[in-house]
């Protein structure tokens, strides 16, 4: 059976903080469109204090989800401070304690991530969210597991999932959020969230990726 | 786009050390946070504290409007950001009297969802915590959904009205039911001329073509109703008061208090323009404008563009209206 | 360049027809013309009237200074113009006491014609007429030359100072000088980003390249003194504290009065951003900010840019600026 | 002798209004260089206003310049007010009562004007003002008459020197008003006063050409 071991992946953090930040004027452009302009901007600020924190250390992959996730929601606000926070808090306290993750702990770390964000927002696939993102990739990743698929296949189904996700955020008119102001207008665009939500699924099962022994 | 800034990523930072330094008058740091300041004179025991906060890039909203008779404290976020719930936890302790502490904030996702958090804090903590959220923006959604609308410029008339009930001593209760009030009767449209540009980025947010305008543009650039081929002056004041006068059912005699706000880069010149215009209209209604502002009260960076918010008084919002107070940017007595 | 813009020809006379709407409790007009306004309170036998003027694009300059404790008359111009004899000497009548009048305005040679004229017309009705100059910018012209500089920004402290003097019945030698006094302890230099447009054009006046600024910037967007690549906000405030700490002779203990001042489109945000490095410039030589005031003061129409101006105090200027006036746009009780 | 009737000259006064408001944003343009971006403005408005009174009334030269001067100089303001406004006020008054206007009585009036303007300014020729189209204009108008040439030859003599006068501001720096400050960078820019000034004295002399009898 597929694992990766919690030691030592803090650096999956890192890389994660990497991503966001080089994607921080795109992300505030789509924003601008249908939103505020903010949250490349404010995405980066936020992760590039959790990697600050941690740079250096030779944190546990929970453990560097937890800064990252305490980061987020204690100094970030915004709507991504609560949202990503309490999802990385939720995937921290999944993680911790163990020492080798397989495909059923994953899984149960994405369930984790996902009832906290909807236990703050009330956003529903379809509603022009990160949701749109989040939901078909765990359930894409539960599909391939349960079909027999091994750990760095389900992965890969995630990925794929998440990002085709993140493209159906296009035809979709805003039903949450300050784009849902704009009906027929927030047709057309990414969202935000969902954009930046792809982009941190695809590197954070990268790295578990690149790690399964 | 050009901005006076250092370090684009302490923007915040170094603008709060500015607010600090200049209004030691008025507000302070609480524990030492510029991300939550108190009012030097404000909070004190058997009144009911008042707490707003946001994010920054509307200045002097929200931090000019906090002092004696006005907000007591106020949390302070990232650009276009709601502060996270550990500042305003802060700000409710610090403005808590023992008499309950009054949230008033814009109607945003971020901000609802870090408000409500603190409030749940700061109710673990003993401080009894009401919320108003401010849903002034009339374009921002249909009257049926009136409570999903934005908080925008009328902001300033809300949380001056909820000032005065709280320094009068009224009952957490009380002071509720007219700031609600006062968030009914205050209607704000806003149009964009050019689009606001991020300190950190130094692009528009947005784009509005060279010839086009943007009706019902909110405080964060969000986009508006419409997007239209820009109109004099006239024109754009009497659309948007028409759709004022279709929610607010003032009759002759009645009384309001105006704002005519700058989005950050039109001048007086232009705002004096809209307003002459905003008064010919009401006196045509025969209704009286009890006091008017005029200036730049809660804008959005650099956004070429202005809103005209309206007030509809009855006698105790009047009342309240007059009612002394002392910040940086707003002082009467 | 887009605007709020009726008939582009008539913006001047629309923007007073707002003014006057929304400042009544403050101002109104001498013989029906939005031309010359004098304060509804202040002008009173026994007092030396104080008149200042000039022309439009700089709101609130001139006329959001009227009031009791300020000036008691505006003269007021067409878009950049100095007003014509006229009006000035309606403001002179109108503000007259008995006991003469002060003029006070910017030095620029339209404005003095005009003035001077109008100056002589007042003297021949019998009203004792005194003039001073403003000169605070002293980038305008090398110390050798400060009588030929430029009045800005730092008229909002020459005012303030003035309408003191006024107000306290001193007499019309007491009031020119300390106002002299004022004039020649007040220092400013203004930056501009992005140049102004007339709304009549509606196209740039002038033209700053992409990755420039320009140190030494008039407020009618007269070019300054040097075209450079544009720099970090503290490296341009401690390029402006250098020139003002060439001339002004302050000591550790000093106090100075400080105006941060929007030429138009620069947010709030940004003018905190320069106050921070002005404060850490003064506290670095232990001169003490006795006062400071950070917005639209002073403007120049749209323009983007800011100005710095510091009124070096003593005992005098120190208790002058503190008496209380009332006017549209400052009040201090 | 060639002379040109001062009643019915007044319309002469409307076309030069007409320059002036076609050249607005012209005069505006060179303004704002080195000053402040007003001239074309307030002159259009200036000479607007006047020809508005004018209009319909069949005006003597002298009255038409008199409503001219008097307007700019009570309604105008600015630097243009007071010294285009004495100028034609005193251009008004050398011509009051004359009926057939002869070359010396056009010098008679060019010279009440300079004089007018120098009693409020101090501007001297090369101070870069409009000082430096009306001195050579003048004189040159004096010159053509002192050595024997008829009014219409020395008139174009006038708008010549006029315009070479406005030519040579390019070459100054500037030592009066608003441009002053620049010093050096005053340099290579036309002055927009000069350039009022030579359209000013162009058309009033076609004008007076064409009427010539
Ligand atoms: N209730 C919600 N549930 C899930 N996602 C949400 C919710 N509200 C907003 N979002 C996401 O937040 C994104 C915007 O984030 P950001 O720009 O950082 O915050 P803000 O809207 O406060 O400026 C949207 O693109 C959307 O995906
Ligand atoms: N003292 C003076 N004598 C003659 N001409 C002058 C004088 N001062 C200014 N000027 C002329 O005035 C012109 C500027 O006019 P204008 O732009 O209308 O006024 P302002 O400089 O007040 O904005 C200059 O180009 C110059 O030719
Ligand atoms: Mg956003
Ligand atoms: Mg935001
Ligand atoms: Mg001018
Ligand atoms: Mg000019």
């Amino acid at each position: 059976m597929q694992t990766f071991s919690n030691a030592n992946s803090g650096a999956i953090v890192l890389s994660l903080a990497e991503r966001i930040i080089e994607n921080r004027a795109y992300l505030s452009e789509i924003d601008g469109k249908i939103g505020d302009g903010d949250h490349g901007v404010n995405m980066a600020k936020g992760f590039g204090m959790a990697a600050d924190r941690l740079k250096g250390k030779e944190a546990t992959l929970s453990e560097a989800l937890d800064t990252l996730g305490t980061v987020l929601m204690t100094e970030i606000g915004g709507s991504m401070g609560p949202l990503y926070g309490v999802m990385f808090t939720e995937f921290a306290e999944k993680l911790d304690g163990v020492p080798a993750i397989d495909a059923a702990t994953y899984s149960l770390m994405l369930h984790a991530g996902l009832e906290g964000i909807q236990s703050i927002g009330s956003a529903k696939v379809g509603d022009k969210t990160l949701i749109d993102t989040l939901v078909p990739a765990v359930e894409a990743f539960d599909g391939a597991t349960a079909s027999g698929k091994p750990f760095d296949e389900a992965l890969d189904a995630l990925v794929s999932a998440a990002e085709a996700g993140r493209d159906s955020t296009r035809d979709l008119v805003a039903k949450i959020g300050r784009a849902s102001r704009l009906g027929e207008r927030s047709l057309g665009v990414l969202d935000a969230g969902a954009t930046s939500c792809a982009i941190i699924l695809k590197e954070l099962s990268l790295g578990a990726r690149a790690r399964l022994t | 786009v050009k901005k006076f800034l250092n370090n684009p990523n302490e923007v915040v930072e170094e603008m709060l050390d500015g607010v600090v330094r200049a209004h030691r008058d008025y507000i302070e740091p609480i524990n030492g946070s510029h991300r939550a300041l108190v009012a030097k004179t404000g909070p004190r025991p058997g009144k009911v504290g008042l707490v707003i906060g946001g994010g920054t890039g509307h200045e002097p909203c929200f931090l000019g409007y906090v002092g004696k008779g006005l907000a007591d404290a106020v949390a302070v976020g990232n650009i276009f950001s709601s502060p996270p719930p550990d500042p305003i936890v802060q700000c409710a302790v610090a403005a808590s009297g023992g008499e309950g502490v009054l949230f008033v904030y814009g109607n945003y996702a971020g901000d609802v969802m870090n408000f409500e958090m603190a409030a749940e804090i700061a109710e673990e903590k003993g401080i009894k915590v009401r919320t108003v959220l401010t849903t002034d923006d009339i374009a921002s959604s249909p009257i049926e959904d009136r409570e999903g609308r934005r908080g925008v410029a009328g902001n300033f008339f809300i949380f001056k009205i909820a000032g005065a009930a709280c320094d009068r001593g009224l009952s957490l209760d009380a002071c509720e039911a007219v700031t609600r009030k006062a968030n009914l009767r205050t209607y704000t449209v806003g149009v964009a001329l050019e689009p606001c540009s991020m300190p950190q980025t130094r692009r528009h947010n947005f784009e509005i073509g060279p010839d086009d305008m943007e009706i019902g543009m909110g405080i964060h650039g969000e986009p508006g109703v419409t997007r239209e081929h820009i109109k004099p002056a006239d024109d754009i004041t009497d659309a948007i008061m028409d759709n004022i006068f279709k929610e607010m059912k003032a009759s002759a005699g009645d009384r309001v208090a105006v704002l005519i706000n700058s989005f950050g880069a039109t001048p007086l010149m232009e705002l004096y323009i809209l307003y002459r215009r905003v008064a010919q209209r009401l006196a045509a209604k025969n209704i009286e404008i009890e006091a008017n502002w005029i200036g730049h009260y809660c804008t959005s960076l650099d956004m070429v563009g202005a809103s005209i918010s309206i007030l509809h008084l009855d006698q105790e919002l009047t009342d309240l209206l007059h009612h002394p107070c002392e910040t940086a940017f707003l002082r009467i007595n």
